[in-house]
């Protein structure tokens, strides 16, 4: 039986773990709404930005977070460019296959492009507070655990705004919704289409960025973030954004508390038992989510 | 006497109300239409009957079984064959393939040839019997529409259904295609076959049925011999939105 | 010229492969080795993938090794060539390629990949063309049970043993100050985990108490939750079976816990030069087992020490060393045997290496019936913010510092 | 579907190209001019079956597996297993091992085919990841990160010789896998995976099981890989679960089934061929380098975008587009027919019966 201190211990991780995949499951979660796109490549794009910020800190010696500066628009640009040249190109009829194996393809494009310029070697970032950290009731939190989870944090908030306050919000969530019907009361839904495609992709940044804080980086480390990303959208319930929340948080805290018995590895199978069990007994999946039938 | 036959069946997409506690009941051996304004929810109705959708609830019984929960294979099996609106063949198939597609093996049959020659000479019998049996090796997509439904109906009839559910069959055909598929109809139920007709064409609805059963708001406002239905007011509501 | 044979080759296998060409093969008889053609020597390296870091470690030492022979003229007065190819630290690639190196570019010898992980199976490739076999990694005694007739590791001592000095000094301490609990972590690798667990036999043995085992696969980042067990778990002492970055990581994981251990050890990692910055300089007291020391008084170490240092400005570390010590064994036996090419040739190496001593920068090396060599590792420790040797007395640079300052 | 529509010529050509590639695969082992050569010969061969199984699911129904990776691992493990623990002869280990596999993919098929669409490709990648994990974490049993060695079932044989057996096993099962798609494609099993293909609410209108036709061909896919995975154990002998569980297997099996063509029954076969061959030779030509990635994601979406159809299966419309001879004139053809489809009509309309 693991010591009291070691489960708050754990608790705590796991929360922060969360907080990241529910900040990127946001971004998966989204990709679909928008048009029954399933986006291998998100994760893909997580690491690149990871690396941008590794390679800011360590050939210009700005501090990583600053990095999202650039890194932010220039994914926004990305996401748009990725939707309207590329997806938007593809046969309605064979979407979903098809749109997988795209956005697959260029996941692994990117894993390469990763290794010939960084090469495989695994990459840390080395920050002055790198191994900093707060007391709280006799758990530790890492500095830059905290960071990692306030930025997902702040993100999420960010998108939650954008979706609900704002008239590209709206129009957003009515293409989602009902495409025709939007376009029905005026909305160009190609246009929204690209822009959402966008923001889930600055969400990878942003995730990026707070992942390059505290973790080592390679290439194809990015298999390891898709997998448990795609568990939590379809535990989520597809399209269903507080859905994905709730599910990234059981999950990393289920991932976090499991380590203590079955070690680091196991511990991750959770994700893939919950997708097959939520396949097989709940498609829809168990947070809601309207979409999933469809699907 | 009746064979297909829904009991309350109610469907809600999202808010609205789509199919209303609608029952209805087909009469066996007859040629049924089903008819009413956009929106009226007979698509809806036909998708629920097929098992293609699952409806919230209320029962759909076909020859005194009840059908409402089985996959829509199942109810095919038993004996319901139906159309799409929206026409639906299988594009990169030849029209011949298209038919025998509709056939359904068991077992140890799984692994013969897919074109033995009993299927292959009824499959043909069907394409000549709708006229489009000189098309047989082309692929289904390089048809015209028309020949798409013609098609379509073939496949359905090889799969030798008792009741066959048509929705809108002539839907974007032109007027001489129109008869062939009205006169089609009514040999077939002269040799008895139940037909269920979806369809905005009233010449033909008047033209072929025996039975009408009118449609608004998901649920039956009227129903009975074209006769009857011609002037009933409670249509030409519905229709005029009076 | 071994690059325009393999494009013939390859035009024959494309060709008929892809059924077009029936005429162009044949005609690929690998010319005879003639005596003023230079030796090729074969490696496979992993330069990308888990192990790249000591896998370029291990080609900066073939690379010294081929230079200062062929300054020195050669062997049997012909140039060394090496031919290296990227396995991308993964074990198919490392079989095909010492398939292709031996098979298709004809080399005249070929030398160990980095990692047991991938020593055993290209071990095999070589044992089945009958080619001399000399590693300069496969430390894991998995390796020496095998039953490889062709297979000789040039380094003082497999990994199992590298802890010894560290187990004789901790038994000796007085009962009170004796570590009682000790907690282990090592990768999922032969060598890695080897090394910890051989310590760990040693301990237990003396009843001092396991109180954390955790084993992790190579590709592990986070390691957050090993080391909240480890920190809970208060172990008064700390082994680590690691490679490079994952020994860096959990290091940097435990510091954010907090926890403070009397002694802590990891295999590898703490003697790379990129270290102490990885972490942050908190390198105070950290131990590391080493097979090589720059200091080292052999004759040929000095050499090499200078010449490395000119050749790439930095002074060599252990894998550069291991992969020099491998061409000194190499050179040794083709020396001794006056030839070097595939074929017969190779019986020859084998049974000279079987027999004699080979004097080398790690000092000298001679070996039993399994390949294993004889010897036993220095232990190195983290003093004043440079590392040194403090075990065994008699090659100690300074003392052992115990219990370990706090990082 | 090439087979209902193709001229006589075309058909001899392929039957003399089948037989083409038939001499010089048999041939193979003694123009190889090493034995480097002909283990490439054997990698490619391993490629050219598995993306054959692959395409039992791919080709059918249409349905994209980028896990098929994973069965070949399985099979590679559970026939090295069988061997190594459970002391099977090796060729039986193989079968049982395949079976084993069979077996794994009801419940996988069960989860992933249900649902339609994208459900299935994730499961398909999420099986990858898991069996890595897996097969990596519980080390006891299958040797984790240090691998699994698999005896060689022929001891006394020197490598040359060795490879040269394979070749010929592989070869083997290759001609198998073909047979067996090429008997599923004439029947009416094949027939309804098609038209599930084609349009599934449709086939299931029809009467057609879809969810059980689905899953028996994923299943017999399963089989077929795990037979190619178990095999190349038995050749290979070293297993590691980093590549016998990559996602990269997978992606590399899609890539030359749709590059060849998925809807063609030596589609596969050429795609192996082609992207097998090109691999091997750029790692010898450029040695390895992460653009061999770069190079297959950015052709697997080429092929996607432009030519989802295949490569050739494209080139050769271009080409018959060229010669008039052959069913490149379908279109003239369903011109004329419609002209004489509305003759008829417009002849038969007075012979309808008016009733009303």
């Amino acid at each position: 039986m693991p010591s009291g201190a070691l489960l708050f211990q754990s608790v705590i991780l796991g929360l922060l773990l969360g907080g990241l995949y529910a900040l990127l499951a946001a971004g998966l979660t989204l990709y679909f709404g928008i048009m029954r796109v399933v986006m291998i490549a998100h994760s893909a794009f997580l690491i690149l930005a990871a690396y941008l910020a590794w390679w800011s800190h360590t050939e210009l010696g700005i501090d990583p977070l600053l990095s999202m500066v650039v890194t932010v628009p220039l994914f926004f640009g990305c996401g748009v460019l990725l939707q309207r040249l590329l997806l938007a190109r593809l046969r309605a009829v064979t979407l979903t296959m098809m749109s997988v194996l795209l956005t697959f393809a260029i996941a692994v494009v990117v894993e390469g492009l990763l290794g010939y310029v960084f090469s495989g070697t695994q990459r840390r970032i080395q920050l002055g507070y790198g191994s900093a950290s707060l007391e709280l009731f006799g758990a530790r939190i890492a500095v830059v655990k905290l960071i990692a989870f306030g930025l997902a944090g702040v993100a999420l908030l960010a998108l939650y705004l954008v979706m609900k306050k704002t008239t590209f919000g709206w129009a957003l969530r009515a293409t989602i919704q009902h495409r025709d019907a939007a376009r029905l009361v005026g909305i160009d839904t190609d246009r929204v289409a690209g822009f959402g495609f966008g923001l889930g992709l600055a969400t990878a940044a942003i995730g990026g960025t707070a992942l390059s804080l505290d973790t080592t980086i390679y290439p194809s480390l990015h298999w390891h973030w898709i997998g448990p990303l795609m568990a939590i959208i379809v535990v989520g319930g597809l399209g269903s954004v507080p859905g994905a929340a709730a599910a990234a948080m059981v999950l990393g805290l289920a991932q976090s508390l499991l380590q203590i018995e079955l070690g680091t590895t196991w511990a991750q199978t959770v994700f893939y038992l919950a997708l097959f069990v939520t396949l097989a007994v709940r498609p829809q999946g168990f947070f809601g989510g309207r979409l999933a039938q469809r699907f | 006497m009746h064979s297909l036959e829904t009991v309350e069946l109610t469907k809600a997409f999202g808010g609205n109300l789509v199919l209303d506690k609608t029952s209805v009941s087909f009469q066996h051996g007859k040629v049924n239409a089903l008819i009413g304004p956009n929106g009226s929810g007979k698509t809806t109705f036909f998708n629920c009957v097929t098992g293609l959708i699952r409806p919230d609830s209320g029962r759909v019984s076909y020859a005194g079984a009840d059908i409402t929960r089985r996959t829509p294979h199942a109810i095919a099996r038993a004996g319901l064959g139906r159309t799409f609106q929206l026409c639906r063949v299988f594009p990169r198939m030849t029209v011949l393939d298209n038919v025998l597609a509709a056939t359904r093996p068991r077992g140890a049959n799984l692994l013969r040839g897919a074109r033995g020659r009993a299927e292959t000479d009824r499959a043909r019998g069907w394409l000549t019997k709708l006229g489009i049996e000189h098309l047989a090796g082309i692929e289904a997509r390089n048809l015209s529409w028309g020949q798409q439904k013609l098609l379509e109906l073939a496949g359905v009839l090889m799969s030798e259904p008792e009741t066959v559910l048509l929705d809108e069959p002539a839907g974007g055909v032109n007027p001489a295609l129109l008869d062939r598929i009205g006169g089609l109809v009514r040999d077939l139920n002269a040799e008895g076959r139940t037909f269920v007709i979806v369809e905005h064409n009233m010449d033909l609805v008047m033209s072929i049925s025996d039975h009408i059963v009118v449609f608004d708001r998901g649920r039956p406002i009227a129903e009975g011999p074209p006769s009857m239905i011609r002037t009933d007011e409670r249509v030409l509501g519905a229709y005029l939105g009076v | 010229m071994t690059i325009r044979k393999t494009r013939t080759a390859w035009a024959t296998a494309v060709g008929a492969t892809l059924a077009l060409a029936l005429g162009a093969c044949g005609g690929d008889e690998p010319e005879q080795a003639s005596t003023d053609e230079p030796i090729v020597v074969g490696i496979s390296l992993p330069l990308t993938g888990d192990f790249s870091e000591p896998g370029k470690g291990v080609q900066r030492g073939y690379e010294a090794w081929a230079k200062i022979t062929n300054d020195k003229g050669g062997l049997l007065g012909r140039q060394i060539e090496l031919k290296i190819l990227d396995d991308q630290s993964n074990a198919d690639r490392v079989v095909a390629d010492y398939e292709q190196l031996i098979g298709s570019d004809q080399v005249d010898i070929v030398v160990g990949p980095f990692s047991t992980r991938l020593v055993v199976p290209a071990a095999r490739v070589a044992q089945e063309y009958g080619m001399l076999f000399v590693e300069p990694a496969g430390a894991a005694k998995e390796v020496f049970e095998q039953g490889f007739k062709n297979l000789f590791y040039a380094a003082p001592a497999v990994a199992n043993d590298h802890y010894n000095h560290l187990a004789e000094y901790l038994l000796a301490l007085p009962a009170g100050q004796k570590p009682t609990t000790v907690a282990y972590a090592a990768m999922d690798d032969p060598f890695a985990q080897g090394t910890a667990y051989g310590l760990k036999e040693k301990l237990e043995a003396a009843g001092i108490k396991t109180v954390i085992d955790e084993v992790y696969p190579p590709n592990t980042t986070d390691f957050s939750g090993i080391a909240a067990k480890i920190a809970t778990s208060k172990a008064d002492m700390l082994v680590g079976g690691s490679q490079y970055q994952d020994g860096v990581n959990l290091i940097v994981a435990l510091q954010q816990l907090n926890y403070q251990p009397k002694l802590a050890a990891f295999s590898t990692a703490p003697t790379s030069p990129e270290f102490a910055a990885a972490i942050g300089n908190k390198t105070e007291g950290i131990l590391s087992p080493t097979g090589y020391t720059q200091q080292a008084p052999y004759p040929s170490n000095k050499e090499f020490v200078e010449k490395y240092t000119a050749q790439f400005g930095s002074p060599p570390e252990e894998d550069e060393a291991n992969a020099y010590t491998t061409g000194q064994v190499v050179a040794a036996a083709v020396t001794a045997a006056g030839c070097a090419e595939q074929g017969e040739c190779q019986q020859k190496l084998i049974d000279w290496v079987r027999a004699n001593e080979v004097e080398t920068v790690v000092g000298p090396l001679s070996w039993d019936e399994t390949g294993k060599p004889k010897g036993a590792h220095m232990i190195q420790q983290w003093v004043g913010g440079e590392i040194q040797i403090v075990l065994p007395a008699d090659a100690k640079e300074t003392d052992l510092v115990y219990p370990k300052p706090a990082w | 579907m090439p087979s209902a529509s193709r001229a006589q010529p075309a058909r001899i050509a392929g039957g003399v190209a089948v037989l083409a590639f038939a001499a010089v695969a048999l041939a193979f082992p003694s123009i190889a001019p090493n034995p480097y050569i002909l283990s490439v010969g054997i990698v490619v061969l391993n490629y050219a079956v598995l993306s054959t199984s692959w395409n039992f699911v791919g080709g059918f129904t249409g349905y994209i597996s980028l896990g098929h990776g994973a069965l070949a691992g399985l099979g590679a493990y559970s026939t090295g297993l069988l061997v190594t623990k459970g002391g099977l002869p090796s060729f039986v280990a193989l079968g049982v091992g395949a079976l084993l596999v069979a077996a794994i993919a009801v419940p996988i098929g069960y989860a992933a085919l249900r649902v339609r669409g994208a459900s299935f490709v994730i499961v398909s990648i999420a099986l990858v990841l898991i069996t890595l994990l897996v097969f990596q974490s519980w080390a006891s049993f299958t040797g984790g990160s240090r691998g699994l060695n698999v005896p060689r079932p022929f001891p006394g044989l020197l490598r040359p010789e060795h490879h040269r057996v394979f070749f010929y096993l592989f070869l083997a099962l290759l001609a198998l896998a073909l047979l067996v798609w090429w008997l599923i494609d004439r029947s009416r099993f094949g027939l309804g995976l098609k038209a599930i293909r084609e349009d599934e609410d449709k086939a299931e209108a029809l009467g057609t099981p879809t969810f059980a036709y689905k899953l028996v061909v994923f299943v017999v896919s399963a089989f077929f890989t795990g037979l190619a995975g178990g095999l190349y154990a038995l050749w290979f002998g070293d297993l590691d679960p980093i590549f016998q569980f990559s996602i990269l297997t997978g992606s590399y099996m899609v890539l030359m089934a749709l590059l060849g063509g998925v809807r063609n029954l030596f589609g596969p076969l050429v795609g192996a061929l082609v992207v097998g061959s090109a691999l091997e030779y750029f790692k010898v030509e450029f040695g390895n380098s992460p653009l061999h990635l770069v190079a297959t994601g950015v052709l697997l979406a080429l092929v996607v975008l432009f030519m989802p159809d295949g490569v050739l299966p494209a080139l050769g419309a271009l080409l018959r587009r060229f010669s008039p001879t052959t069913d490149s004139s379908i279109r003239e053809v369903t011109a004329a027919e419609l002209a004489a489809e509305r003759a008829t009509i417009g002849g038969e309309q007075h012979a309808q019966p008016r009733n009303g």
